[in-house]
């Protein structure tokens, strides 16, 4: 080997390595997210717009994978380097966990001067503040009790969209005579949740839903009624398809649109697939409040948690936040993402029958009070709750727990991870 | 003055003392080798010679320099090793060349000089090949050229020709020692080969354990060795050591040897000094000291003739050996090539006394 | 009157050490210092500290308020732990002994004067070559039941064939052995040529001459020459199996359900996603206590043989 | 040494090939079905492949997919393909394989040819730094990053990659160095080289097949590692392997796998590459110490 021509090439190499990774642009924002699906970065792509219309440069930073368990990490990395992001999107109660770590940015003047406290449903200020400040922005509040069908297999079983548990069972006895998969599931613990959550609102009630997932009550964890959820939930797994495990999510919603499957338990973000598909609600497909949880929200919003970057980037970070709040904005996203906005003030003239109707639900319960946080998603329990709960849930779902077990093992769960 | 010298060397590793304080001395244009058994610190000295390991204490003086701290590169030494040591990724020229270059040497002055060495060496054709390509035979001269080409003060060599077939072993020996003859170089060489120590040296050092045993010429080693050890370790076959008792014997010291009072030889002319009647002694006789009584040198003074079996007769072409033996002790006899002698005959000996050597078992060394 | 004129005693020149010999001797520590120091602050400090986080209150991010061993009692009170535990128990063992007992098996078929070693040679090495974030999707279909073996099966008319192992939460663990398996087989197999390479043919042909079968040379020579080969393959699968996390990732993301966890999973979803790093710095104190059993014996043994 | 079998009768010992001949085709066989199934993929359309059978050779091959993975697939809120990160893990791979291995040289040189008391205490601590899960050292790395401004940075990654890769080429060359010869150091001390250039020019021009090993050994893992990277190179800098995980994970509706595949193949080019090429050396090069650990 030419050593003389090694040395040249080390010494370029080193050149590049101390080069690279320099020069940082003047008005810019960082955005850690895991929005890479199609439907999601399509929505995201609005807001990068309009901050570069207003001269903020997008640096953008996807990690995608495992729910934004990559993304996580990532942050902590850059959390700890002392180097955050300006704006990471955050669920519900890590939005807490960080700010309680004193990483936060105060939005209070802009929130003030934008008057947020008055359009953002208090449910969702809980988490967007934190003791009594703005923190972050939130985008678009999501709901998890959805069920979307195929309209074209609904119609061909000759069914109206179930209303209850009994009925939800019959129509996907339908499916199956039909040939194709009842309903699409990815077995990933987040999505385990999602269909559990629901069931437990469909079987419980919004109060039943409120002492076991809310206020972890262990009789409710482990009584009659959480029985019967269990006892649901196996149900539902003969209905699977057999290469349901580690699917992702938008992958089993292109099994409905496609018609190979009948119908999906997901929250409303599915539908920017249908969007992206070409596909019309009414027509295409159905969307319904997960059978027996009508009148009922559980709720998830991306929020873009603003993080303490120091006052050279504090004009973008503010542009952004502004940005976000933005109902023109707020209209834009949210039509394509699938969720409504995050502000109660803005039309629901441009979303399409379903979109409407998930403004409509929103409204009714959040005057209701049932308008709970959904424990798939951050907004019941801080993490390590969460997943010790998702653990019980999706060993259960798998067989590796039977029910009587799987009723024993989550108010331990829970106990344990408090 | 001395050119070399060795003062007081000592090195500890551990808690083995390797070298037990060398004190040597080596005229300029001398050829000292250093020969012992394998873990004598024959190795270690020459490397501490060579700075490549420092001694614990002691000094090495070279020319009147000392060098005990200098690096190995500024003592203006030069050394041939057992494996050769060539750089398996350089050119035989680039091997011979590479102290130059590492001197400052300009390429024309390192081209004329690598071409005079090779010259000398008759590796003219060598010089553009590689280490690998070359037979043990080459390899060894290529070493040495790259240790001539520096012109150094002091040469070192380490076992250079262990790795060489028999054959080659003497070619290349004789070819060292026409080199020292014409170069008049100051040389310091390791072996464990007492044949090489005997015919390259003008000053033998004999080790043991980390301590000198003997220095001296290689006929003062050969002849007069300074103890058994000495004694044992030069020639081959070995020296006879018969075990012997002081008797008088009419007015006259002499030696009863075997355990038989009738067994008598004359004390040596070599010891001058009178000994206790019954002392205890070993008489140390070369092989050649014991011959037929034909064979035997018209000017020897004093000779003893004794009466023994044979045990085993070993012609090797030029001389016979043959193994004599009386009341339980053997010696080993150097005779004609010609003698007529068979296993289990009585056969007269003829004991040299004038070149016996005579120890004392209790401290090995000699009696004089 | 004549005085005797003591004979000067010339005194011989003594170079002395000059600084430039000084740093000369220090330059091998020198230059071996940066590493050195780098692996001590890099290494050992932060080794340090995740003990010390451990009996910390830490959960989204490091603090350093004391928490004694809080951690401790969590992390043996999790199912997940020993389930985690448990899996590495059957993938280490299957996983080293198959890649072991299969890489040796390769290198003595390609040791048999091959003609197409050149070819066959990379084909068994390539998968090392290969993240399981390259190849995971590739695999994931491939074990898939739909998609994968079982699918092509049965397009091929054989309907009864069933391969749904992913999917299936007593036998995912199994999944992740063959992956893994076929990611680092070449590897031992490789590790074994060169082995089989630099034995001495003349041992060969002296048992030959013995009378030993091809059988009896392998098992009763060749093998047991081989020992060191097998203690580092043993050692570098070990640590390749407790660091394992990109494959069980990519494979099976620790599903079904938890069936497929390992500790390096473990670890990385409490420290990074259940935000209770006292939890996760406690088992990783906990594997390096494990990977410490293995390597320390190991580098004892090797570092005192050599000293002769 | 290699095959015992000259004395065995003709016949058998045919017999005895066409079973060995036909294990290892079998074995190769078994070994390729992932790069088979990656490469048939990433060359068929995508309804061939929802249709399909996955083992199936294309019908009709089309480098689209190969197109759109190199330069329009989308990755986060940006359609540009991967290219820009294969670049990425080229600036951070080459940089981190040399000055790893460098270090690993000289590192190697020291242990083994300029012993000083403790010298193997030294190594061992070295090596066994081989041995600590990446994942536990994430946070202080971070913060340490941090503190010297290095964070997010292609230059803080190849630190990352240098500090953990030095106790494998550190042990390679030790090892390597550990059979080679004393006396050719010491006749190049007297011949009146230093340090560095008994290094140079003794030394490192004989270590062909332990480079080979350790620069194949680094490159593979540093291009292939995905934790660090996408822990510590942010956006756009990210390396190969975030990108790659980003585009598998971004769909639109449809997962277009042939393209996923593609740009698998492409993050799989280098190092396939690299083992393909320099795969005989390997061989010779773990002969030549690294399997003696």
């Amino acid at each position: 080997m030419n050593i003389r021509m090694i040395s040249k090439f080390a010494a370029g190499a080193a050149i590049i390595a101390l080069t690279a990774g320099a020069a940082k642009a003047q008005e810019s924002v960082e955005v850690l997210h895991w929005w890479t699906s199609g439907g999601e970065a399509a929505a995201l792509n609005v807001l990068k717009e309009n901050l570069q219309k207003e001269g903020v440069a997008w640096k953008d930073m996807p990690v995608a994978g495992g729910a934004g368990s990559a993304a996580m990490t990532a942050l902590r990395a850059r959390v700890t380097a002392g180097d955050p992001p300006t704006a990471v999107q955050l669920l519900g109660f890590d939005l807490r966990d960080w700010a309680e770590m004193g990483v936060a940015a105060n939005l209070d003047d802009l929130a003030a001067k934008e008057g947020w406290d008055k359009v953002i449903p208090a449910a969702l200020q809980d988490f967007s503040k934190y003791d009594g400040h703005w923190i972050a922005a939130p985008v678009n509040i999501h709901s998890t009790n959805w069920l979307w069908i195929n309209k074209a297999a609904l119609d061909k079983a000759g069914l109206q969209p179930p209303t209850n548990i009994d009925e939800f069972i019959a129509m996907l006895d339908k499916f199956k005579e039909q040939g194709i998969t009842p309903i699409a599931h990815g077995g990933v613990p987040w999505q385990d949740g999602t269909m559990w959550e629901a069931v437990v609102l469909s079987i419980g009630g919004p109060d039943f839903y409120k002492k076991a997932v809310l206020d972890l009550d262990p009789e409710a964890l482990s009584g009659d009624t959480m029985k019967k959820v269990f006892d649901t939930m196996s149900k539902i797994r003969t209905y699977f398809d057999p290469n349901f495990s580690g699917r992702e999510w938008n992958l089993s919603t292109a099994m409905v649109i496609e018609g190979k499957a009948g119908a999906q338990e997901m929250g409303d973000w599915s539908k920017g697939e249908w969007l992206r598909a070409n596909k019309k609600p009414g027509t295409d497909f159905v969307c319904i409040r997960f059978p027996g949880t009508q009148g009922s929200v559980l709720f998830n919003a991306d929020q873009f948690m603003m993080f303490d970057v120091g006052d050279d980037q504090r004009d973008a970070q503010l542009k952004m936040a502004s940005a976000v709040e933005d109902p023109g904005f707020q209209i834009a996203f949210n039509t394509v993402k699938g969720s409504v906005p995050a502000r109660t003030d803005v039309s629901d003239e441009k979303f399409d029958d379903c979109g409407k109707k998930g403004m409509k639900d929103l409204a009714e319960a959040a005057s209701k009070g049932t308008m709970m946080g959904s424990l798939a998603h951050g907004y019941a329990q801080p993490a390590a709750i969460k997943e010790a709960m998702l653990d019980v849930i999706t060993q259960h779902l798998n067989g590796q727990l039977t029910t009587d077990a799987a009723l024993k093992r989550l108010p331990e769960a829970v106990a344990a991870a408090k | 003055m001395s050119f070399l010298e060795i003062k007081d060397i000592r090195k500890k590793i551990g808690n083995v003392e390797i070298l037990k304080g060398i004190n040597i001395d080596l005229e300029k244009g001398g050829f000292l080798v250093l020969v012992g058994p394998s873990g004598c610190g024959k190795s270690t000295l020459l490397n501490a010679i060579a700075g490549l390991l420092p001694p614990s204490s002691g000094d090495i003086v070279i020319d009147g320099q000392v060098v005990t701290d200098l690096h190995p590169s500024k003592r203006d030494i030069a050394m041939v090793f057992q494996s050769y040591a060539l750089y398996p990724n350089m050119t035989v020229e680039e091997n011979i060349a590479f102290a130059l270059e590492m001197r400052g040497v300009d390429k024309a002055a390192r081209e004329a000089a690598v071409k005079q060495v090779a010259k000398t060496l008759q590796i003219e054709h060598l010089l553009k090949r590689r280490p690998s390509q070359l037979s043990g035979g080459q390899r060894q001269r290529v070493a040495m050229g790259r240790a001539l080409v520096r012109q150094p003060r002091v040469f070192l060599f380490d076992e250079p020709l262990s790795n060489l077939d028999a054959k080659l072993r003497v070619e290349v020996r004789a070819e060292i020692k026409a080199l020292h003859q014409n170069t008049h170089a100051t040389i310091v060489y390791v072996t464990h080969d007492q044949i090489e120590a005997m015919t390259l040296a003008t000053k033998i050092v004999v080790l043991k354990e980390g301590t000198v045993q003997q220095v001296g010429t290689p006929s003062e080693i050969y002849n007069r060795p300074a103890n058994l050890f000495v004694a044992d370790f030069m020639g081959s076959p070995a020296m006879n050591m018969l075990k012997g008792r002081v008797v008088s014997s009419g007015g006259a010291q002499a030696i009863a040897l075997f355990g038989n009072e009738n067994v008598k030889v004359a004390m040596p002319p070599s010891v001058t000094k009178s000994l206790a009647d019954g002392k205890e002694i070993i008489l140390g006789l070369r092989p050649e000291a014991i011959t037929d009584t034909g064979l035997l040198d018209p000017q020897v003074r004093s000779v003893a003739q004794i009466v023994a079996d044979v045990s085993m007769v070993e012609p090797t072409g030029s001389d016979t050996f043959v193994t004599g033996k009386l009341d339980g002790a053997s010696f080993t006899a150097r005779t004609r090539a010609d003698v007529h002698v068979s296993v289990g005959q009585k056969f007269p000996f003829a004991f040299n006394l004038d070149k016996a050597v005579v120890f004392d078992p209790e401290t090995t060394g000699r009696i004089d | 009157m004549t005085t005797i004129e003591p004979v000067p005693v010339v005194e011989p020149q003594r170079q002395g050490r000059t600084f430039a010999d000084g740093l000369r001797n220090a330059l091998p520590k020198i230059v071996l210092a940066p590493s050195f120091a780098v692996i001590l602050v890099f290494v050992y400090g932060f080794i340090l500290w995740t003990v010390y986080l451990s009996f910390t209150t830490s959960r989204i991010l490091p603090v350093y308020k004391w928490g004694g061993f809080d951690a401790y009692f969590r992390l043996w009170s999790q199912p997940n732990w020993y389930v985690a535990m448990q899996n590495l128990a059957i993938f280490g063992v299957l996983y080293i002994g198959i890649c072991i007992a299969l890489g040796l098996f390769i290198a003595i078929l390609m040791d048999q004067r091959i003609r197409a070693e050149g070819v066959l040679r990379p084909i068994f090495l390539y998968p090392m070559a290969l993240s399981f974030v390259v190849t995971g999707t590739a695999w994931k279909w491939f074990l898939n039941p739909g998609l994968g073996l079982e699918n092509t099966m049965h397009h091929l008319g054989w309907e009864s064939f069933r391969f749904d192992w992913l999917v299936n939460p007593k036998m995912a663990i199994y999944t992740v052995v063959i992956a893994g398996v076929w990611q680092a087989s070449g590897f031992v197999m490789a590790m074994f040529l060169a082995g089989l390479r630099g034995i001495d043919g003349e041992i060969v042909k002296a048992a030959q001459i013995d009378g030993a079968s091809n059988v009896a040379i392998y098992r009763r020579i060749i093998i047991p020459l081989l020992r060191p080969v097998f203690l580092s393959a043993f050692i570098v699968l070990a640590h390749m199996a407790i660091k394992s996390y990109d494959l069980v990732i990519a494979l099976t993301g620790g599903g079904p359900g938890n069936a497929t966890e390992l500790p390096s999973t473990f670890m990385y979803s409490y420290t990074f996603t259940r935000n209770q790093m006292n939890v996760g710095s406690a088992s990783a104190v906990m594997m390096l206590m494990g990977i410490t059993a293995i390597i320390v014996p190991y580098l004892y043994s090797e570092l005192r043989e050599k000293k002769q | 040494m290699s095959a015992a079998n000259e004395t065995i009768s003709a016949g058998s010992a045919r017999t005895a090939r066409y079973f060995i001949y036909a294990a290892l085709i079998i074995l190769a066989v078994v070994y390729l079905l992932p790069l088979y199934v990656m490469l048939t993929t990433s060359l068929k359309p995508l309804d061939e492949i929802r249709g399909g059978d996955m083992l199936a050779l294309p019908r009709e091959p089309s480098i689209a997919a190969w197109v759109r993975a190199w330069g329009e697939a989308c990755i986060g809120v940006s359609c540009v393909g991967i290219k820009g990160y294969f670049w990425n893990s080229i600036k951070m791979v080459v940089p981190a394989v040399i000055i790893s291995t460098l270090l690993g040289a000289l590192n190697g040189y020291v242990l083994t040819k300029w012993r000083f008391p403790g010298h193997k205490i030294v190594f061992g601590m070295m090596l066994f730094a081989c041995f600590i899960p990446f994942q536990a050292v994430l946070i202080p790395m971070a913060r340490l990053l941090g503190l010297m401004g290095l964070s997010n940075s292609t230059t803080g990654l190849v630190m990352v990659h240098v500090i953990y890769g030095l106790g494998f080429t550190t042990l390679f060359f030790r090892n390597y160095y550990e059979a080679f010869p004393d006396e050719l150091v010491k006749a190049a001390m007297i011949d009146g080289a230093g340090f560095f250039r008994i290094f140079w020019r003794i030394l490192l021009p004989s270590s062909g097949p332990i480079i080979v090993v350790t620069i194949i050994y680094q490159f593979t893992n540093i291009w292939n590692d995905f934790l660090f990277g996408v822990s510590f190179a942010g956006g756009e800098a990210s390396p190969m392997t975030v990108a790659l995980n980003n585009l598998v994970s971004s769909s639109t509706g449809v997962k277009e796998y042939n393209v996923d595949m593609a740009a698998a193949v492409f993050a799989a080019l280098p190092t396939l590459f690299v083992y393909i090429v320099a795969g005989r050396y390997f061989v010779r090069g773990l002969m030549a110490g690294a399997v003696k650990g």
